[in-house]
């Protein structure tokens, strides 16, 4: 599954169960894996000022974004002994309630899988060139904030 | 030398512009950051980073690339 | 979501994939997670004296078992700000490549997902009455050990 | 005192029952322990714990329970 080449981590809009559901299934064949970990970031209902979240619009410095992806993935694989690993990043509106960040990480033993799922979500959260423009439900919005 | 600047996520709101081309006799970061400053008020104030080919560099490095970009506060996941 | 009884936490055997999207498609109406982990240990198709399993048989202390889930639930509750929590295991036979527990936790942030899921996997490991017969292909079997 | 033992997994198999029940005059685990085997030969070799009403106990813990189960190592997930 280790893939040498920068690949599209984007998806555009929400990522949806039936997408993660059939990813998991698919990796039934794999044989040698005993321990899945998987984070999903999913689009939360914040209040801020009075004002909810209905939604977020991402953006992305793409070709940048797919080769901090790629270095985040070559850099598990390294670290960790994972059999498999993928990433899916949304772009453009996502809908609170809806899935935004897909991260999921196999290998043959559960050890080094919480482990591996952290530091890419980390590294995601922290080197990837993505901008989320939360929207308001009157429409108004404001830049979110990592924390 | 000729570079293409990118902006994104409020930086391109204040730039009202998502990408352009210009001209510059710059030599460093800094230097184009003056320029962009003076052409972009908005821009002061605002908390970014820059990229250059694709790699973030600090202020001081030299313009060797002809894509540069000014990336807010990352906000993915 | 917290459930103050013990509740049966085992399927007969494997858990779908359908159903774990399925599961997930659910939380799309809490507006208030962030960020959900998902653990799956899948039946690894391991090779043992030249044998290879083909599937494992699990059976368990039912009663005791389910108390300790919701032991582990209650304490998981306790230790870290989680929105939901679910646990999932197999009883009777699953197939290599199948999936026999799946757990499953959300949370407002990202920061507590990954140490409440570890701790939860941990103590099921550890404290749980659930027994693996390792099916060899030849219909021989041993009994499966945690490491 | 009538019990009902309970038996899983490899312990099982040594058995050749998952239950039964018994009438003893034993105080202690450990002296139930004694009785199984002789009764039960195989267990001697058996690595396992001892629950009592669903709770794990020491072999000098008082016999109080009406379910005993034998426990082999837990190889759940």
């Amino acid at each position: 599954m280790q893939n040498k080449k920068p690949k599209n981590v984007f998806q555009q809009g929400a990522i949806s169960s039936e997408f993660i559901g059939n990813s998991i299934y698919k990796h039934q064949t794999k044989t040698s894996i005993g321990a899945h970990n998987i984070f999903l970031g999913q689009v939360r209902a914040d209040e801020i000022d009075g004002k909810t979240v209905a939604a977020i619009e991402y953006t992305a410095y793409e070709a940048m974004a797919n080769q901090k992806f790629h270095e985040i993935r070559e850099s598990a694989f390294e670290k960790f002994d994972l059999t498999c690993m993928h990433i899916y990043h949304s772009l453009g509106a996502v809908n609170v309630g809806e899935i935004c960040l897909f991260v999921f990480v196999s290998s043959p033993r559960r050890n080094v899988v919480f482990e591996a799922l952290e530091f890419i979500v980390e590294a995601i959260k922290a080197d990837v060139p993505v901008f989320g423009k939360e929207i308001f439900e009157d429409e108004s919005h404001q830049w979110k904030v990592n924390s | 030398m000729r570079i293409t600047l990118k902006y994104f996520g409020q930086i391109a709101e204040v730039t009202e512009k998502q990408e352009e081309q210009i001209d510059i006799e710059a030599q460093v970061i800094a230097e184009l950051l003056e320029l962009l400053y003076s052409k972009y008020e908005g821009l002061k104030s605002k908390d970014f980073q820059v990229a250059q080919n694709q790699e973030l560099v600090i202020n001081t490095a030299e313009i060797t690339g002809a894509e540069i970009a000014l990336l807010p506060p990352f906000s993915g996941g």
